[in-house]
């Protein structure tokens, strides 16, 4: 990208950080360990939700080296698996999960209903008390043994065969169930009562409705995955029987209720990071969301029906033909909800005001490689083509493409874009378009080569493979050294930035959301008093307010209904 | 905790308060209503797969025992909905009492079910710790009756877990109605407590008939 | 509860009665062999009645009747999740007979 | 650079065919999108700092549009893979089967004569190849990129999975689900010969005593089967010849018919479905037998197929065979 004139727009630049907010309400390390402070916590979860992404990140860079070569030289077998093992476990449980709802959503819901914190602040302190608790047990089972079940935990290799420490993990991961938990319990309970007056649920931000799908998930799914892995340990500790193939019971059951959780997980993993996206185009555009109510709509849509369709991981593991064209039926309906919203996002950007500030980058970039992962999914669904790809780096290159791709780009975006609300300083641009660029690029050579892999038969979870596969591989090992130079520039910048970034001001897009009618950062309140909502979300030309050239504006009709 | 009746921060009105209090209390049992739920999926499955054995591993389990249980528990489900309604109209002393009733009863429940796990123990009957089914059973039935037994255990020691953290809260809401804390306007944490008690009185109510009841003729 | 309705200790004491009959009846009926009528009678039977019975405590000890809609939309969500995992899981297991 | 494997079996043309429906589909919505976006995000640049775009909300007509269309879209792509799919779920009739086990962390395989191999599996060209598979640790999956095929092997019960291999070739099969430590080298080859070669093939290296057929003889009067499984029908159980791929009348009234899995199952859980007729008297044989025991039970039961079917051989339901 070249250089844009006007890239950050002028509206109430401040010269100096207001006298008292949130960062400087009060000091010292029990300040922050004791805080209920959702935007204090939120910074907490951002440290260690980060600390779990370069755990995982170093246990990647590992893989991708050690698969250089056919015959790997780097890691012995033993050890590779529990390097796909520990990565998986630390960044979906640990991180992708965790991620954008306990940092930005935490930072950020209160702030955009107009409420001066959740519900239960207690509770969200002990939310991020639990996490650390199960991530000390899974740091924990890596440190003395490692984990090499695969983050799928399957049965009966993890709960009679394997010979590594799975019993911590297991452990780890049902604690940091709920955390899970009582984020969403908190987020529906703060959606539900602590709105501000006007705040009604159609003018809530989609950001806001995205976290009310992604809650719904982890009250009515995490539990199930919590009780499954209670009764897989079980099985491991106590030598109970339950999925035990030697009793007679039956492992295709784990795989059942397993999926049962971690398929709407997926959804845990995008849906909020669709509600930033959902944030960043219209504010970038400078236009009103193009559907609102199919957005919020579609939020909705996928966490119901992503219940539905779990099995169709299972369509080779022998389960009823007939279970398997229903599960595969319902996938395909999944789908749609999702290509609603990518096609409201791009006519949000017809006849807009478009600016190529870095939010909207990324925002860009998770359109293509939701795009990618969301049409791969298809191949997936399928089960003729499913027969074929199953189990092959064709799933690994899509779901990275969902979780990475997308959740990752979402995330990334998001810090950029609350950065100022956050820590009240901008980022540097100019290097934050290049961090964004040199991330869509790595990443898309690291995985693009991995569905070829995959459809050309090369089966995950392989320490050694057929030579035949070295060139993509190399390929992938290429890309994944600019994906991991993409991760560490932001790190660095946004890092510098707290102390030496530019001042924001209130509202440096500016944006109409209510997060951005008080100070960067917030006073520990939020507000000053109670704002009371008159406007429609996303309404650019009813505002005098932010500042814009309303009367230049090419106007059509007054602001309707998108129906 | 804090004081009686105060008004959290976060809150503008105690209406906002004390419904958001109600709502995360039903938000939080539907999750508890999934997480017993994985056991009765695992429990279905595998009854329906092995219904003999089930049936005959259910006959050697003590009925009196389960009954009684179920009535006790029932029982104090009953002292636990007359406490609240105690708080309600502010009568203090009645309060304290059912809420000692409840917690009585409640420890009564579990002492039966100490009794009945000794009862397995002694019969070999504990999966993983020497387990043996009936003398002379064969491989397959001892396998199977092992499911059912790692169930039966599961299942009733994850709910006698939920009761003895409601014995917990109780101890807790019995030390606070002592100092008089809970009125008519504030008895949030007496209604919370009475919905906790509630849920776990219901997954009795099913486990009663699907670990106890099987093929009884 | 907002609006904290106070339920009178007679309905509580009336439910309490009706939840000792079901449990009289449960037992008794799991004695009798009703799956010689039909195939699986007694689980059902058993199912029904502690459903019956679950009912009642959810509507009159938890106050389920006097709630809010958004309580009881709570209610009807978890008792559908549930339904969803049990149907759905079994629908595998219970078709792979079929060919 | 090949971008796809070798179309080797039945299933591997309609699959790859399948896959480029589905990827001409995705392409033309994925460079629509994108042209959409990249446009969009030129012509409609900011030019002033102060600028608004146009405030439109939304419009019924597209949404309804774009509902509909993809999910039409869609449906023809489930329908498309379901036809494979139920192909590939249903064997026909005339295969030649062939039981493979996996272990930790290698395959077994034994052909219909009794050879056995390892990591290694002979099939004919031109033949329905039906796999039995068994497991007999963690799950496994027998995986064959070139014919497109892949089942999981899952320890407690049979999956089947078949193909008809077209062409003459040496092809890689893979262990496809983790299973451990030396998941990735639970491989090998499958060699696809000409039916004429692979009669060569069997008679040269096959041996009598690892015939499943003489094993399973032997195990039959081991085990004492033989001593209720009368073959006249007149004992304590009911004969097996002729039982093989036939109606079984059960006490319940219902019928199944006699196969790989039936029979695997009347050994370890007799009680499960007694023969019409039949008291549940067997013991079960649960934990004593091993899988390949099992298979070598089954095939001489298998081979009991062509012996006279006695008049009193009760539970064999009256339609007959196939």
């Amino acid at each position: 990208m070249s250089t844009t004139p006007a890239a950050i727009p002028s509206a109430t630049p401040g010269n100096t950080l207001p006298r008292e907010h949130y960062l400087n309400a009060t000091y010292g390390i029990r300040s922050w360990l004791l805080t209920t402070d959702h935007k204090r916590i939120a910074l907490l979860y951002l440290v260690s939700v980060t600390f779990f992404f370069f755990i995982g990140g170093a246990f990647a860079t590992m893989i991708r080296i050690h698969l250089l070569t056919p015959n790997g030289y780097l890691v012995t077998a033993e050890t590779y698996n529990k390097l796909f093992t520990m990565h998986g476990v630390a960044m979906i449980f640990f991180f992708l999960i965790p991620s954008i709802p306990a940092v930005l959503g935490n930072f950020l819901i209160p702030l955009m209903i107009g409420a001066k914190d959740l519900a239960f602040p207690k509770i969200n302190l002990l939310s991020w008390y639990i996490y650390l608790v199960g991530g000390g047990f899974v740091l924990y089972s890596f440190s003395t043994g490692g984990l090499d079940t695969g983050w799928t935990f399957y049965t009966p290799l993890s709960s009679v065969y394997s010979n590594s420490a799975v019993t911590p993990a297991v452990i780890g991961v049902f604690i940091n169930g709920f955390s899970s938990i009582l984020t969403g319990l908190n987020f529906i309970v703060t959606i539900h009562t602590m709105r501000a007056p006007g705040m009604t649920w159609f003018r809530l931000p989609l950001f806001v409705w995205a976290h009310y799908a992604t809650s719904i998930i982890f009250i009515l799914g995490t539990p199930v995955i919590a009780i499954t892995l209670l009764l897989a340990g079980l099985e491991r500790m106590l030598h109970l029987g339950f999925f035990n193939p030697a009793l007679g019971g039956d492992p295709i059951l784990f795989q059942h209720l397993f999926w049962f959780y971690s398929h709407p997980a997926v959804y845990i993993m995008i849906l909020p990071a669709m509600g930033v996206i959902s944030e960043i185009i219209p504010t970038f555009a400078r236009k009103p969301i193009f559907g609102y109510t199919f957005i919020a709509g579609s939020s909705i849509a996928i966490a119901v029906i992503g219940f539905f369709v779990w099995a169709h991981h299972m369509f080779l593991t022998g389960e009823s033909a007939y279970a398997a064209l229903t599960f595969s039926l319902l996938s395909y309906l999944v789908a749609i909800p999702s290509a609603v919203k990518v096609f409201n996002w791009t006519s949000t950007l017809y006849k807009g005001s478009i600016s190529w500030d870095t939010p909207m980058l990324y925002a860009l970039g998770f359109i293509g490689l939701f795009l990618v992962g969301g049409l791969t999914g298809l191949f997936l669904a399928c089960l003729g083509l499913d027969i074929h790809i199953h189990d092959t780096y064709f799933v690994v290159a899509h779901f990275h493409y969902i979780m990475v791709g997308g959740a990752v780009m979402g995330y990334v975006g998001g810090l950029h874009f609350w950065w100022p609300k956050i820590t009240g300083r901008l980022y540097p641009e100019f290097l934050a378009r290049i961090a964004a660029v040199t991330l869509f690029i790595g990443f898309n050579l690291t995985f693009f080569p991995q569905f070829i892999l995959g459809y050309l038969g090369m089966p995950r979870r392989y320490h050694s493979y057929p030579p035949e596969f070295q060139v993509f591989n190399v390929m992938s090992t290429a890309g994944a050294s600019i994906l991991a130079l993409g991760y560490l520039l932001p790190m660095i910048y946004l890092i510098w930035s707290m102390r030496y970034g530019r001042v924001a001001g209130r509202n440096p897009w500016p944006a109409t959301g209510l997060e951005w009618q008080t100070d960067s950062p917030p006073l520990t309140e939020n507000f000053d008093v109670t704002p009371e909502v008159t406007w429609e979300a996303y309404d650019f030309v009813n505002r005098p307010d932010l500042g814009l050239d309303v009367k230049g504006a090419p106007s059509l009709a007054p602001a309707h209904g998108d129906d | 905790m804090h004081r009686t009746g105060e008004l959290f921060g976060q809150f503008e009105t105690m209406d906002q308060q004390r419904e958001s209090a109600s709502l995360g209390m039903w938000v939080f049992l539907s999750t508890e209503v999934l997480f017993f739920g994985g056991m009765f999926m695992t429990y279905t499955l595998n009854r329906s797969t092995y219904p003999d054995v089930f049936g005959e591993a259910s006959r050697s389990i003590n009925l009196p025992l389960g009954a009684v249980n179920t009535i006790v528990l029932i029982a104090s489900s009953l002292t636990m909905a007359m406490s609240v309604w105690a708080s309600q109209v502010g009568k203090k002393q009645l309060l304290t009492i059912f809420l000692i009733l409840t917690l009585i009863l409640g420890s009564v429940f579990l002492g039966i079910k100490g009794i009945e796990y000794h009862e397995k123990f002694v019969e070999h009957h504990v999966p993983g710790l020497n387990f043996s089914f009936e003398p002379g059973a064969s491989v397959a039935t001892n396998a199977h009756a092992q499911l059912f037994f790692s169930l039966y255990f599961a299942m009733t020691g994850l709910h006698a877990l939920h009761m003895i953290v409601g014995a917990g809260l109780l101890i807790w809401l019995i030390k606070q109605s002592l100092k008089g804390r809970f009125t008519p306007e504030y008895s949030t944490p007496v209604d919370l407590i009475g919905l906790y008690w509630h849920f776990v009185d219901i997954v009795w109510i099913f486990l009663f008939p699907l670990l106890y009841l099987i093929d009884r003729h | 509860m907002s609006e904290h309705h106070i339920v009178s200790p007679k309905i509580y004491i009336a439910i309490f009665f009706a939840l000792m009959v079901c449990t009289l009846l449960t037992v008794y009926a799991a004695t009798v062999d009703l799956n010689q009528y039909f195939s699986g009678l007694n689980i059902i039977v058993a199912l029904v009645i502690a459903t019956f019975k679950a009912s009642l405590v959810v509507l009159f000890f938890m106050h389920g009747k006097y709630s809010p809609k958004r309580t009881q939309l709570v209610i009807i969500c978890s008792v559908f999740w549930l339904a969803i995992m049990l149907f759905m899981t079994m629908s595998d297991y219970v078709t792979r007979l079929w060919s | 650079m090949p971008l796809y494997p070798e179309q080797a079996s039945n299933f591997a043309p309609n699959v790859d065919a399948l896959f480029v429906y589905i990827t001409a589909v995705c392409l033309f919505f994925a460079v629509a999108v994108t042209i959409a976006v990249v446009f969009f995000f030129f012509k409609y640049r900011r030019k002033t700092a102060g600028e608004v775009g146009v405030p439109i909300h939304g419009d019924m007509r597209l949404e309804v549009i774009w509902l509909v269309v993809p999910l039409l879209l869609a449906l023809t792509m489930f329908a498309g893979g379901a036809v494979i799919y139920v192909d590939f779920r249903r064997p026909p009739m005339d295969t030649l089967d062939i039981y493979v086990v996996g272990k930790q962390w290698m395959w077994k395989a034994q052909q219909p004569t009794g050879l056995r191999e390892i990591n290694e599996l002979h099939v004919p060209v031109g033949r329905n190849v039906k796999l039995i598979l068994a497991s007999e640790d963690v799950i496994h999956n027998f995986s064959v990129p070139d014919f497109r095929v892949k089942m999981d092997v899952v320890p407690g019960h049979y999956n089947t999975l078949w193909f008809r291999p077209t062409k003459p070739g040496k092809y890689h099969f893979f262990c496809s689900q983790y299973c451990g430590t030396n998941h990735a080298l639970m491989g090998g080859w499958v060699t696809v010969l000409e039916p004429t070669d692979y009669e060569a093939w069997l008679s040269g290296s096959s041996s009598a005593d690892a015939n499943p057929l003489v094993a399973g003889e032997k195990l039959f009067a081991e085990k004492a089967c033989n001593t209720c499984h009368l073959s006249d029908g007149k004992g304590r159980a009911p004969s097996l010849n002729g039982v093989y791929e036939g109606k079984v009348l059960l006490a319940d009234g219902s019928t199944v018919t006699a196969d790989d899995a039936y029979i695997r199952e009347s050994i370890l859980a007799p009680a499960a479905k007694v023969v019409a007729g039949y008291q549940p008297v067997m013991p079960t044989f649960q934990g004593q037998l091993t899988e390949e025991q099992i298979i070598a039970l089954t095939a001489y039961i298998k081979s009991l197929q062509s012996q006279p079917v006695p008049a009193t051989g009760a539970g064999i339901a009256p339609a007959g065979k196939k």
